[in-house]
């Protein structure tokens, strides 16, 4: 297995399906000649021509309608959003065409896109540049919604959303793409849908998805050191919901945390906690407790962001708090 | 520069050919089948039998009729939500019309799209849109996919001058044209988006102006003769299929109607007189007084093709009236293609 | 008391409040010449004139911009929304701009705005038009989200709003508008942030907001032939939400079923469920139900649709599920 | 039509009126302000200072300059993230501004705004916006207020070329030309939108001419020359301020740097030689040798006025450093008046 970044995970499943069906191609601003802004599309656009490597215009509505079109008469279209912030624009094109289109013409027309970019919160980018819009996508029946937290599966999942029939939203971590980790050699795909246990444990599940599992990863370490025994769920995807994973961990470890990036009001953590209780009541030993960012826009100075950010000892004090240990 | 909300049009009134005598009927037949079509779901809306909104194309007919005439099979329509007349003149069944307007499994959209949501793939009748300005981007989508293949089709979008003021057709538009893409944008002046005139919402009166926003072909087009608008849909589909250039055209005409079934003809923001007067330039009279003046039909004639449509659209009607709803399982099917 | 309409009662508050101060003004589509496209504006162009009864272009992004710039300068708009399926168009200007200008100015720049128009379903308006957003709203800090269900609450809250110096989104509903209902006289203001007991019960909390109020009334009805007395909490303001009313009916009654009509995933009830475990975990003799519209974009034809939409039977079933009666 | 992207201007070489001798200095020392500040703001980005994304405004000066200085302290501004120049020339001390950018208490939006979020009501500096486009409507928003308390206050808006093509362009100026708005819209072409060209994301490269779609008032201006820059802003304040008309300008003009911190200079999208090209233009040497060319200033003099805002900028740097940082409790404040 070879060790590469998210980045050129991203990268090669771009690459390896665009070399796989002529119909994919992808599009979205910056993604050719400058490489992409997050230089996730690098070499594309030299390898497949600016016939498939399409940089646009700023214009989020425009392309991402764009996108739609042209997946409604069969291509394939990977729209790429510089960050999901900018595609408040286009939400309009996601959640009125691309999500209905396929109910409203009674199953004769599909948008088999996928839409994709970096989601949460870099590096103090401020209010308007640091958002995680999971529980948008996820609210809308028709769309998928996938967020990998790993290199191997930013490549399996980004293979699979691509050849999937549905609009799928992908949403990538710009903190992630340096991240490195091994992938499989050859064809590696994950499918949607599936969660997966990043560390298996007894004492208490840590549901996660994107960033937040390599801080829940760090919170079952120092839970081991006292004798904890975390386990780490990673969703993947949180829309469908593997709801038979959940209930499965939940069913072992009786106690359960949920880590997210975005804002606590109707969260993806929200709706963890509404199926983990309505489906495992009597499973729980605790109520199921929430990590999330603050509730508050992102503000710019360095220590503020730091406290407004999930992190490990938040994820630990939490799992404490559930363990009645506090 | 500001201009006026007078028709008017570059095009000049042209000869008739008698090699397309039975086209000129065909048209005719589309334009008094739309509206009997119209006026029959009108009836039938009052009745409750159509439900949501319901948006009547009576007066536009030569529009729909006129440009879609011009088209191959294999082209891309999108519409907006006033769009019967449209399906209609693409060929999708008056049954499965009204079908769909009475929420029908037999309906085009199997009865989940209604009035505002008409599909059917095999005719490349790609919508019935609700959102206004937004199926402006999805045809230049479309237009881009033709481009991608390299095939020879164009991308048709109708949409109101009301949706002319909004950002998806700037963007698109700019795309279009930047990307020389085969697509025909078709903006039905009909001059109110609702109820508010064009004059009131938009800071320049001749919409086709927008076009140099985007340095793209344009042309103002007299939207009640059919042939006119033909004429000047061929010269869009000419540029787009051969040179890859696209096209506005600005089609003045005149809703006769309501903006919706619960809109009243005249009102708050137009006066009867005027509708009165625009009622004067009919464009199913115009047509068929023209036929009829260069002899290539009589009264009767006309009268015979009326009496058709009325009893296609019957046939419709007792159709949709008799056919079943969907199953009720019908309500969680066309969400994913896999869940 | 008078008897008004919800429609009249909405129209009263803007007069009034219009009346009052003269930096309030009314803006959107259709709301001046056309008397608004639900007649909740009826009048008020004849009274203030045209600069304060702003007919626009159909924008959503661009005007509800020039609201959040005209509040900036200290201006009160009212922004009308057709209706907030459009609004997904103008979304950016809500999140972005109206939600953080405070902060990322610190607290220099407010924006005293109302964004108000029907959300939900009316009948038969198929998938574009039938969607009920209050939980993306509610989700976003910075924003407040008030859905009144009745013509007192309609006058009362959306004075409030009106006055309240921060944006707030207000969410009417079209098969609300003909409701009939006693409206104080004179001054009649109702504090944001206040759920309310419409009806009062020991048995089983039903919370609900906007049309699902009736909805819940109606379930109560039929539930109390069954010797069940159910609360009828409506949260009546969704963000802030009143977290010690649900605590308090809960506490009492230790069951609960959460009405929406939205969609379930990361709904509003969601986050209601969240609150309730998490606070009251002990105080629950069973798991939160909930009732939502279903998973699935709107369908036209009346009898899918109609299977679509929350209603009584729905809800008494949850509530005899919450009792274990079923 | 499609124009061509090499600067032009309508306005010829003006001659210099002696009595204006003050405030041409001081558009030099506000040009070299900016210059030191932001070159100064490069240094502490790269050694951590400064967090985020940080975009200068280096190659730009005179147009922040010369169009503020013909506004009045009650007129409203707002700009995009690359906004440091415009709030210096607007008058936010280098004090405020620099802390901001290190995120301090001190800074004009407390530390919880950075580099893309300046703002100082007390001035009408409104922001410091991040989301391409979505201030032009911000500023129409403005520019409706004006006209609604009835003042004769203007509402002005810096965005890049690259908005142009977004919707909220769009929809923002029709508004403005359709309601005879106190606006002006500034658009700075520096002839590229992150690393994408104008001419590979433009329909048509003269920019204003999109006002045609409006009906609205425009000029090109070249943004290298303060004084052509002042005379240009001077009549669209005079347009705004009495016709209550609004205008578009299309100002010239390149950015000496990259896109932002974390982009070269040249690279992908532009070379070397382009760069170094531009560069003879630089604003600063155009103004301060017309300057001495006319006798207004000798080399000396520059000299001086550079030393004095180097001081300037050295002072803020240091402020900025030793400045607190906002109190924790801050991550709680400012999201609600009443919460
Ligand atoms: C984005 C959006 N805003 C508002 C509406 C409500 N609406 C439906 S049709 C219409 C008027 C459109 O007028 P025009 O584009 O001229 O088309 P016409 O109805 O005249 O055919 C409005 C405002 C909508 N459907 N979508
Ligand atoms: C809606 C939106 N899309 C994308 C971005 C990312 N982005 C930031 S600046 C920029 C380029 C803008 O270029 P231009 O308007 O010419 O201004 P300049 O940077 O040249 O001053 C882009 C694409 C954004 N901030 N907002
Ligand atoms: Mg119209
Ligand atoms: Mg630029």
């Amino acid at each position: 297995m070879a060790v590469v970044t998210y980045r050129d995970a991203l990268n090669q499943a771009l690459r390896e399906e665009m070399q796989r069906d002529p119909d994919v191609f992808l599009m979205g601003e910056e993604v050719g000649v400058y490489q992409g802004a997050y230089k996730v599309s690098r070499g594309l656009l030299e390898e497949f021509g600016p016939m498939r490597v399409v940089d646009t215009p700023i214009t989020e509505l425009g392309f991402a309608g764009v996108g739609v079109g042209a997946a409604m008469v069969g291509l394939r279209p990977v729209i790429e959003f510089m960050t999901w912030n900018f595609a408040l624009l286009a939400i309009d094109q996601l959640v009125n065409s691309a999500a209905k289109m396929r109910y409203m013409s009674a199953g004769q027309i599909g948008v088999p896109a996928v839409f994709r970019g970096p989601g949460g919160a870099a590096l103090q980018l401020a209010a308007q540049h640091s958002q995680a819009f999971e529980s948008f996508y996820a609210h809308i029946p028709g769309l998928k919604v996938v967020t990998p937290a790993t290199p191997a599966d930013a490549k399996g999942l980004l293979k699979s959303a691509i050849r999937d029939d549905d609009p799928v939203v992908f949403m990538e971590g710009e903190m992630l793409y340096n991240l490195k980790g091994e992938v499989p050699d050859g064809e590696h795909v994950v499918p949607l849908g599936r969660a997966d246990v990043k560390r298996a444990g007894r004492d208490v599940t840590i549901v996660c998805h994107s960033k937040t599992v390599a801080v829940a990863l760090k919170a079952a370490e120092t839970l081991a050191k006292e004798e904890v025994d975390a386990e780490v769920l990673d969703l993947r995807t949180i829309r469908p919901l593997d709801t038979a994973a959940l209930l499965e961990s939940v069913a072992k470890t009786h106690r359960c945390v949920v880590a997210e990036e975005g804002w606590p009001f109707a969260g993806v953590g929200a709706q963890v906690v509404d199926t983990i209780q309505r489906e495992a009541f009597d499973e729980l030993d605790a109520p199921v407790l929430r990590v999330t960012g603050a509730d508050v826009p992102m503000p710019y100075n360095k220590q503020l962001e730091r406290a407004a950010k999930v992190d490990a000892p938040k994820v630990v004090a939490a799992a404490r708090s559930v363990l009645y240990r506090d | 520069m500001a201009g006026t909300a007078v028709p008017r049009t570059r095009t000049r009134r042209r000869g008739l050919d008698p090699a397309l005598k039975d086209e000129y009927r065909a048209w005719l037949r589309q334009m008094l089948l739309i509206r009997r079509f119209e006026e029959k779901a009108g009836e039938a809306y009052s009745l409750g039998k159509i439900g949501g909104f319901c948006h009547l194309y009576i007066g536009q007919e030569a529009v729909a009729v006129g440009s879609l005439a011009a088209l191959r099979p294999d082209d891309y329509i999108t519409c907006s939500y006033r769009e019967h007349g449209h399906a209609l003149a693409r060929g999708i069944s008056s049954r499965a019309v009204m079908a769909e307007l009475f929420g029908k499994a037999a309906g085009c959209s199997g009865g989940k799209g209604g009035s505002m949501h008409l599909f059917d793939a095999s005719l490349g009748f790609l919508g019935g849109h609700g959102i206004v300005g937004a199926h402006i981007p999805l045809s230049t989508g479309m237009a881009f996919a033709i481009k991608y293949r390299n095939t020879d089709q164009v991308a048709v979008c109708y949409f109101g001058e009301a949706a002319v003021n909004n950002g998806a057709f700037h963007e698109a538009l700019n795309m279009a044209a930047l990307w020389k893409l085969p697509a025909i944008y078709i903006c039905e002046n009909n001059r109110y988006g609702m109820g508010t005139a064009l004059e009131r919402a938009s800071a320049i009166y001749d919409i086709s102006e927008r076009a140099c926003s985007y340095d793209m072909a344009n042309e103002v087009v007299d939207g009640q003769d059919v042939l006119v608008m033909h004429a000047a849909m061929e010269r869009a589909v000419e540029r787009a299929r051969n040179d890859k250039h696209p096209t506005l055209l600005e089609v003045r005409t005149y809703r006769f109607m309501g903006h919706s079934m619960s809109d009243p003809i005249h009102g708050h923001y137009r006066t009867r007189e005027e509708v009165e007067d625009q009622r004067k330039r009919d464009p199913i009279a115009v047509w068929s007084q023209r036929l009829i003046e260069e002899g290539f039909l009589d009264e009767a004639g006309v009268k015979a093709l009326d009496q058709e449509v009325v009893e296609e659209v019957n046939d419709a009607y007792q159709f949709a009236e008799e056919a079943p709803d969907p199953e009720p399982s019908e309500l969680y099917t066309d969400v994913y293609a896999n869940p």
